[in-house]
C-alpha cells in the first residue's frame, strides 16, 4: 500500500499511445508488441487523466494513501503551450 | 329473444376516414405523416381524433422518410402506430421499411395509390404500387399487404392489417386507391368489442434470460416496449438471437428463414379473398380495390347474360394468395385480371397458372377507373 | 481513480466482442466513456435511457452499452428517436450520430428536430470525414482539407455546426472535444438534463481516414492538436487572432418546453375544456 | 364451388352485426317511404367555391343515414382549390352498391354553363335536369327545370354562399324517395350552430321553389319499362312552418 498502482489490459489496449504521450509523469511507454505498458508506476500521482482518456478503458489507476494530485482541468491554459501541428478549422 | 340493440352510430364517411375509424378501433395511439395527395385525410382525421384518444400522440414530420422513422420509434417504445402516404411519399419510405421488416417492429402503413410514376396523376386512381409494396425495399423480407375495395372494408382492414401487424411483428401496407379513398358511404361507427383486436405478445420471463430475436413455436418472438425493464439492442445488421450483428453463415440463414417462415406458416390466416359466384365459373376475374368493384357488376351482369362468371375479390395481396387463386384457374377457362396498372398482380396470376388456362388482363393507366362494361366486354 | 473503469464496466454489454471496433486512438471509445459518466452522474436508471444511433462508426457505440440501444438507418436516428420520445415522454433518449448522419443525409431531420424541440439530445460525433466507407469528405470536413472524395482538397465550406442549430432553434448547442473530457462530461450532463432538443458536438479524431491523409503523423498527433487548438467559448472570445482556433463550452441556452410536454400540455388542456362542458 | 369461405376476414366482428352488414336500407332508421330503389345516379356540378362538394356530402349524407339507403359519393378534384370545374356524384340505391362511380346519370343539376353543357350527354334519355336560371344562359335542353338558385340565395336568404343549399332543397322535392325532414335533420347535425339557422332557411326556401314552379317530383324510372309518376307524398307544409 501507499503507492498507486497502474494496470494495463493488453487484451483490450490498441496501443495508440494517448497515456503514453500526455502522462505528465511519464508512466506509460508503449512498447515492442504495440501495447502501452507501465514503466515508471511509482511516479503516478493519480491525477486521473488517463483513465478517461483511453478509448479501450484498458488502463486502471488503483490509488494508494500518498501521491494524489489531480490534473488541472484540459482547459486550463498551459504556459508551454506548443502552435497547433496543423491549423484545421473545422 | 334479445335485448333491442341499441342503435349505433353512423356516418358517411370516406374511405381515409373510415382508415382513422379502424386505426382507432384497433388500438392506434400514434400518428407521424407528412401530407400527400390523395392520403391527406388520413392524417387530418388522425390530427382531430388522436388528442383526445387516451395516450394519443401525433407528430408531423418533415418528409415520409422521417414519418416511418417516427413510426418505428413509436412501436419500438410500444404504441401501435401507423403513417399513410402516396406514391412518391411511398417510394422515401422504402428503406425504413426494409428496416422494419429486419427488426420486426410491427406498424401499418396505407399507401393511396395515385396514377403514374413520379408524381404522375396526383388526384386520379392508381393501382402502380402493387409490385413495389411487395419489392420495394432491398434485400430479402417477409411483408404483409391488404386491399379493401369500399368504405366498410376500409375499416375493416385497417383493423386486419393491425392485427396482422402486431400478431406477426411485421409491418403491413395497406394499399387503397384514390376512388376507394374518396369515395364517400355509410358505415356504422366500431365501438369497444366489435372487433377481435390482437396486441404483440410481451416476454413474460426475467429480463436477463430474454433474447429478442430468439426462434420461438410460431416463429415470432415476443417485444417488450423499450423501458419497461427488457433492455436490449435493435439494429437493422444482420443479427443473433441477441440482437447483436452477425455474419456468421448459420445464424445470418437462421434470422431471415425464421422470418419469413413466420409469415409462410400462418397463410391459412393471412391471406383473405372473397369468392362471388366461382363453384361453378367458367370464366374467373379476379381483382381488388375499387376494380373489384367494377368487376363486382360487371360479373352479375355476365351472369344476367347467361354467362357463368365468378369473381375473386383478393384483400390480400402478399403472400400471394396462391391457394384460393390456383383451384379456379385449374377449372376454368378463362381468366381475367382487370388492373390499374401495365400489369402488376396478373403478373403472380400468370406465375400460379402454369398455363393451364387463358389469362386475360385489362390494364388502364389514363387515371380513370375500369369501368364494368369495360370488364363484361372481356368475360360475356 | 480506478472507479472511472469500474464505472464503465458496469454499463459495458460484457457478452459483446472487446475490444471496441474502433481503430487505435479513435476517439469514439472516449466518447462512449463520457456519455456512460454523465447518464451515471445524473443518477438515471438504466431502463429509462434510450439511445438511439445512425450508421457509421459512430452507430457502432449503441451495441456496445447496457441501456436500451437502437441501431438505426443512416440519418435517421433523429427521427426514430423522436417517435421513442413522443410515445413515451420519460424516457430519457439520446440520438448518438456522425457528422454525416448528422448532418449531410439527416441534415433535414436534424434542423427540424431543433425547430420542434424534440426533447431529444444529440451527440454528434465530428471526425470531419466518413470513416466506416474509407474517408470520403462529409460536410464538416473543413476546406482545403483531403479525403478521398476530394483529392485535390476540399472546395465546400464546412457547416457551422452551432450557428446552423441555433438558428434552428435548439433549445441548448455546445461542443466539446475528446481531449477536454471533463468538460465534454459536463457539457454532456447538462445537454441531457435541459428540457427541449439539445445538442453536442464532440470533435474526435479520426486519424486512420482523416488524420493520415492531412499531415497529422499520430492519432496522438491529432489529440495535440484539440489540445492547442480548442478553447473555452468565453476566453475564445476575447482572443484578438482567433485564427486556428476553435472554441469549445456551451453555445446556446434556452429555456423552452419540448415538444412532448406541450403535447401533453394541449391534451390537458383539451380534456379540461371537455371536463368543463360535461 | 371450392368451398372456400365466402368472406374469410380476420378482422372478424365479434358481434352479428358487422359494419358492411348494418350497411342496409330501411334498417330502423325510420325511413317510411321504405321506396325501393334500383341504382339512380345523381350529379351535381358547378364552379370550384359554389359548394358543390359540400351538396354532395349532405345530400349523400342525408339519403345514406337518414333514408337508410345506399350510397356512393366520389368526386372529381380540379387542380386547383378555387375557380375550376367541380363535381360531386352519388348513387343511390336499395341495394349494395358495386361499381361506385356514375355511369348514366338520372339528375344532373348544373350551376355553371360549362358545367351544364360539358355533363349533358352523360344524362340518361329521360334523365332530368336542374340547372341554375341565371347561371346557365344557354340550356342544353327545353325541358330543363330551372331556378335562379343564386339569386334566392342572394335576395331571399340574404347569404351568397347558400346557393348550393337553395340548391338541395330544390333537389330534396324533386327526388321522389327524399323526404325533405330528413335532408332538415341531416342539415342540422353536420352544421355548425353558427351557419345552421341561414341554411335551414335555404333549404326550405329550394324546397318551395321547385314545389311551386317546378311541378311534380321526378318519376322514378320504372324497371319494367313503364313511366309512372310517383306522386304520393306528404304534405309537408306543416313541417315547414315549425323552422
Amino acid at each position: 500500500m501507499g503507492r498507486n498502482r497502474v494496470v494495463v489490459y493488453p487484451d483490450w489496449c490498441k496501443g495508440c499511445g494517448i497515456c503514453a504521450a500526455f502522462c505528465p509523469k511519464k508512466v506509460f511507454a508503449v512498447g515492442q508488441d504495440g501495447k502501452a505498458r507501465v514503466v515508471n508506476e511509482e511516479a503516478c500521482v493519480n491525477c486521473g487523466f488517463c483513465e478517461p482518456h483511453c478509448p479501450d478503458f484498458a488502463v486502471l489507476v488503483i490509488p494508494g494513501e500518498t501521491d494524489q494530485t489531480p490534473c488541472p482541468p484540459e482547459t486550463a491554459p498551459d504556459p508551454a503551450e506548443q502552435p497547433a501541428a496543423k491549423e484545421v478549422k473545422p | 329473444m334479445t335485448a333491442p340493440r341499441k342503435k349505433r352510430r353512423e356516418a358517411f364517411l370516406l374511405g381515409n376516414e373510415a382508415v382513422v375509424e379502424g386505426a382507432l378501433a384497433a388500438g392506434c395511439t400514434f400518428y407521424a405523416g407528412y401530407p400527400i395527395t390523395p392520403s391527406t385525410e388520413i392524417m387530418e382525421c388522425m390530427a382531430k381524433r388522436l388528442p383526445h384518444v387516451p395516450d394519443g400522440a401525433f407528430i408531423q414530420m418533415e418528409d415520409e422518410i422521417a414519418s416511418m422513422g417516427a413510426v418505428i420509434g413509436a412501436s419500438l417504445a410500444g404504441r401501435k402506430a401507423m403513417t399513410a402516404t402516396s406514391g412518391p411519399g411511398f417510394s422515401l419510405m422504402q428503406e425504413q421499411i426494409g428496416y422494419a421488416a429486419m427488426t420486426e417492429t410491427p406498424l401499418v402503413l396505407v399507401n393511396v395509390m395515385r396514377g403514374g410514376a413520379s408524381t404522375g396523376l396526383p388526384t386520379s386512381p392508381g393501382q402502380g404500387d402493387v409490385q413495389q409494396a411487395r419489392w420495394g425495399a432491398h434485400g430479402d423480407h417477409p411483408i404483409i399487404v391488404l386491399s379493401a375495395a369500399d368504405v366498410p372494408e376500409c375499416v375493416e382492414m385497417t383493423v386486419t392489417a393491425f392485427n396482422f401487424a402486431e400478431k406477426y411483428r411485421s409491418p403491413v401496407i395497406l394499399l387503397l386507391d384514390e376512388i376507394t379513398a374518396h369515395t364517400r358511404e355509410k358505415i356504422e361507427l366500431p365501438e369497444p368489442g366489435d372487433f377481435e383486436v390482437f396486441s404483440r405478445l410481451t416476454p413474460t420471463m426475467p429480463p436477463e434470460w430474454y433474447k429478442p430475436y430468439e426462434e420461438t413455436m410460431r416463429g415470432v418472438p415476443p417485444m417488450p416496449p423499450i423501458g419497461s425493464g427488457y433492455r436490449f439492442h435493435v439494429t437493422g445488421l444482420t443479427h443473433d438471437p441477441l440482437g447483436f450483428p452477425t455474419s456468421r453463415p448459420e445464424e445470418v440463414r437462421a434470422l431471415t428463414e425464421r422470418q419469413f417462415r413466420k409469415i409462410d406458416r400462418f397463410f391459412e390466416d393471412i391471406q383473405i379473398v372473397e369468392h362471388v359466384e366461382t363453384a361453378d365459373a367458367e370464366v374467373v376475374v379476379i381483382a381488388y380495390g375499387c376494380v373489384a368493384r367494377s368487376a363486382r357488376l360487371a360479373v352479375k351482369q355476365a351472369r344476367e347474360a347467361g354467362v357463368r362468371a365468378g369473381l375473386l375479390v383478393l384483400k390480400t395481396l402478399y403472400p400471394f394468395p396462391r391457394r384460393h387463386v390456383e383451384p379456379l384457374l385449374r377449372n376454368c377457362r378463362l381468366a381475367v385480371v382487370p388492373e390499374l396498372n401495365m400489369g402488376q398482380l396478373s403478373r403472380e396470376v400468370k406465375r400460379v397458372n402454369e398455363g393451364y388456362t387463358t389469362v386475360r388482363t385489362i390494364n388502364r393507366i389514363d387515371g380513370q377507373i375500369i369501368t364494368p362494361s369495360q370488364i363484361l366486354k372481356e368475360i360475356a | 481513480m480506478a472507479e472511472i473503469t469500474q464505472l464503465i464496466h458496469q454499463y459495458l454489454r460484457h457478452n459483446k466482442k472487446f475490444p471496441l471496433v474502433f481503430c487505435p486512438g479513435c476517439g469514439h471509445g472516449i466518447v462512449l466513456g463520457s456519455l456512460v459518466r454523465s447518464v451515471h452522474a445524473l443518477g438515471l436508471p438504466k431502463d429509462d435511457v434510450v439511445i438511439v444511433a445512425g450508421i457509421g462508426c459512430s452507430g457502432r457505440i449503441a451495441a456496445y452499452v447496457d441501456f436500451n440501444t437502437v441501431h438505426t438507418t443512416h440519418g435517421r436516428a433523429l427521427t426514430v428517436a423522436t417517435g421513442i420520445k413522443m410515445a413515451n415522454p420519460k424516457l430519457t433518449v439520446i440520438a448518438v450520430m456522425g457528422d454525416g448522419d448528422a448532418f449531410s443525409i439527416g441534415g433535414n431531420h436534424l434542423i427540424h428536430a431543433a425547430r420542434r424541440n424534440i426533447g431529444v439530445t444529440a451527440l454528434v460525433l465530428n471526425n470531419f470525414i466518413y470513416g466506416m466507407t474509407g474517408g470520403q469528405c462529409s460536410s464538416t470536413t473543413p476546406e482545403g482539407a483531403y479525403s478521398h472524395t476530394c483529392p485535390q482538397g476540399q472546395l465546400e465550406s464546412a457547416f457551422d455546426i452551432v450557428e446552423l442549430t441555433r438558428a434552428a432553434g435548439a433549445a441548448g448547442v455546445s461542443r466539446g472535444t475528446v481531449y477536454h473530457v471533463k468538460e465534454l462530461d459536463a457539457l454532456l450532463a447538462e445537454a441531457i438534463s435541459r428540457p427541449g432538443f439539445n445538442l453536442v458536438e464532440a470533435l474526435t479524431p479520426c486519424f486512420t481516414q482523416y488524420g493520415r491523409g492531412n499531415g497529422f503523423k499520430s492519432a496522438v498527433e491529432m489529440f495535440k492538436w484539440l489540445k492547442a487548438s480548442c478553447l473555452p467559448v468565453e476566453r475564445y472570445e476575447k482572443l484578438e487572432d482567433r485564427t486556428g482556433k476553435l472554441p469549445i463550452g456551451t453555445f446556446v441556452r434556452r429555456d423552452v418546453a419540448g415538444l412532448e410536454t406541450r403535447w401533453a400540455n394541449m391534451r390537458q388542456a383539451l380534456a379540461a375544456k371537455k371536463g368543463g362542458a360535461a | 364451388m371450392t368451398g372456400a369461405p365466402k368472406d374469410k376476414t380476420l378482422a372478424k366482428p365479434a358481434k352479428a352485426a358487422t359494419a358492411k352488414a348494418a350497411n342496409g336500407n330501411g334498417n330502423g332508421n325510420g325511413n317510411g317511404n321504405g321506396q325501393t330503389l334500383a341504382r339512380y345516379e345523381i350529379r351535381l356540378s358547378g364552379l370550384g367555391g359554389q359548394g358543390i362538394l359540400t351538396m354532395g356530402k349532405l345530400l349523400g349524407q342525408a339519403l345514406a343515414i337518414g333514408h337508410g339507403y345506399y350510397v356512393t359519393q366520389t368526386q372529381s378534384y380540379g387542380p386547383e382549390a378555387r375557380g375550376g370545374a367541380s363535381r360531386a356524384d352519388l348513387v343511390v340505391s336499395s341495394e349494395p352498391i358495386s361499381y361506385p362511380k356514375t355511369e348514366y346519370l338520372d339528375l344532373l343539376v348544373a350551376l355553371s354553363q360549362e358545367a351544364a353543357a360539358s355533363y349533358y350527354s352523360y344524362l340518361k334519355p329521360r334523365g332530368a335536369l336542374l340547372i341554375d336560371a341565371d347561371l346557365v344562359r344557354q340550356s342544353p335542353s327545353s325541358v330543363a327545370l330551372a331556378l335562379p338558385f343564386t339569386r334566392l340565395a342572394r335576395e331571399k336568404v340574404g347569404v351568397p354562399q347558400a346557393t348550393n343549399v337553395v340548391a338541395l332543397g330544390a333537389v330534396a322535392y324533386l327526388l321522389p324517395f327524399a323526404r325533405i325532414e330528413a335532408m332538415r335533420k341531416s342539415l342540422k347535425e353536420s352544421l355548425p350552430e353558427k351557419i345552421r339557422e341561414a341554411n335551414i332557411k335555404a333549404l326550405n326556401l329550394g324546397y318551395q321553389e321547385a314545389k311551386k314552379r317546378l311541378g311534380e317530383p321526378i318519376a322514378l324510372p320504372d324497371p319494367d319499362g313503364g313511366d309512372e309518376v310517383y306522386a304520393a307524398r306528404m304534405d309537408l307544409t306543416e313541417i315547414m312552418t315549425e323552422d
